[in-house]
């Protein structure tokens, strides 16, 4: 079996974090079994913005729009959302 | 029918919609949120909403549904609005239109209350003393999980 | 606000006087109730309303200031038409607004529950069988019950 | 002390009653201490009609526009409405 090193997943920031990192999409190379949790702490290198990812403040993440959690996988192509805890209505 | 919108809408034409759903519809509930001039902040001038596109949908008509399996549910109509709104504006509105008024009531105040704690919404206040994005209360956290202990 | 009327009532005007009760309301609830086509007769073509003037003003009245103890009330109002009405007619209106939602809500399902079983109206139904005094229902009392057990 | 033979009350039917004894109001005259339950006694002897006050069915009574009980002591000039339980919403 070959790694699929061309896998690419989206990444969309909204609300505060979107504001805090200074960006609201960008397209991450992802290895197989990746995680939530493993997109997040890649995430949190790029610099002292993206410690706010791993960080006290709860982060939300859904994938291809439906809630996920920090354990579940990643697959080629997904469209994976971070955000703060929702306040609408 | 669940509508995202920058636009106003009109409580009037909301409703007839609703009624016009069919004679044995015996009960009308509806909500409407506006834009108060206190939340964290004690100087609200307005708001700020911004939302995730699709996902927000989805997860309303996912409430709606819901609803439809506790309560008797002829039809339901929310609208919310996104972009910048100014004091006083309205903000949401959840109708619910049933056979029976407790069912009404107990659908609308469920999809509001849901929608809350799980539709893809951020609210940024805006006030003279600059801009803040607004917290999850805990308040609306347990308003929520009240309709999982009362579930069937 | 309590108005006994037989002519209809527009749901729009009544929103729009609940909105205007000041910009610290963040939250109108309002409940309409319709003539249904069944009741304890199953081809109901109407109802007639019959009512006590001034006790039911009264009583109306004293469940909005009881509402108005229990709960943030910045403003309700009660229409209740009387005489003759037709199949998806509107029968009842309920509206309070409030500074919270779940204010909002309680404050008008308890107003409509209370009234449903204090104020003195009186309903009979209309269809091609005959005309029937509708009896009051067990499952009316029960949910006006409710409200005092969960009082405060 | 003399006993006012003159005092009198207002009686009013509702709805089912009103129907029932074809009429929706009267005047009765009542001796000092009378109770709603005597006033109820007294207009059930007035023909077949009127046993239907002192029935099976529920009767409620309001005295002056107020929910009052059988024991309730009626006063000079007082209007006593007698109804079926409340239908209305």
């Amino acid at each position: 079996m070959t790694a699929d090193t061309s896998a690419t997943v989206t990444v969309r920031f909204f609300a505060r974090l979107r504001e805090h990192l200074g960006t609201d999409s960008l397209t991450v190379a992802i290895q197989p079994q990746t995680t939530v949790a493993d997109l997040l702490a890649t995430l949190a290198t790029r610099g002292e913005a993206w410690q706010e990812l791993t960080g006290d403040r709860p982060v939300m993440v859904a994938i291809n729009q439906a809630m996920a959690k920090p354990g579940t996988r990643l697959n080629p192509d997904d469209e994976i959302a971070f955000f703060p805890p929702v306040t609408g209505g | 029918m669940v509508i995202i919108q920058q636009q106003d809408f009109d409580l009037a034409e909301e409703y007839r919609k609703l009624r016009d759903s069919g004679d044995s519809t015996g009960a009308i509930a509806t909500f409407t949120g506006l834009v108060r001039d206190y939340g964290d902040l004690n100087d609200v001038t307005g708001l700020f909403l911004e939302h995730y596109p699709g996902m927000t949908e989805h997860v309303i008509e996912g409430l709606i549904a819901e609803a439809g399996k506790r309560w008797d549910v002829r039809a339901a109509r929310v609208i919310h609005r996104v972009g910048t709104l100014a004091l006083g504006d309205q903000i949401v509105f959840v109708g619910v239109c049933s056979a029976h008024r407790g069912d009404a009531f107990a659908a609308c105040q469920f999809i509001m209350d849901a929608l809350k704690t799980s539709a893809p919404f951020w609210k940024k206040e805006l006030s003279r003393q600059g801009d803040h994005w607004v917290e999850q209360k805990d308040s609306d956290r347990e308003q929520a999980e009240q309709w999982r202990e009362s579930s069937d």
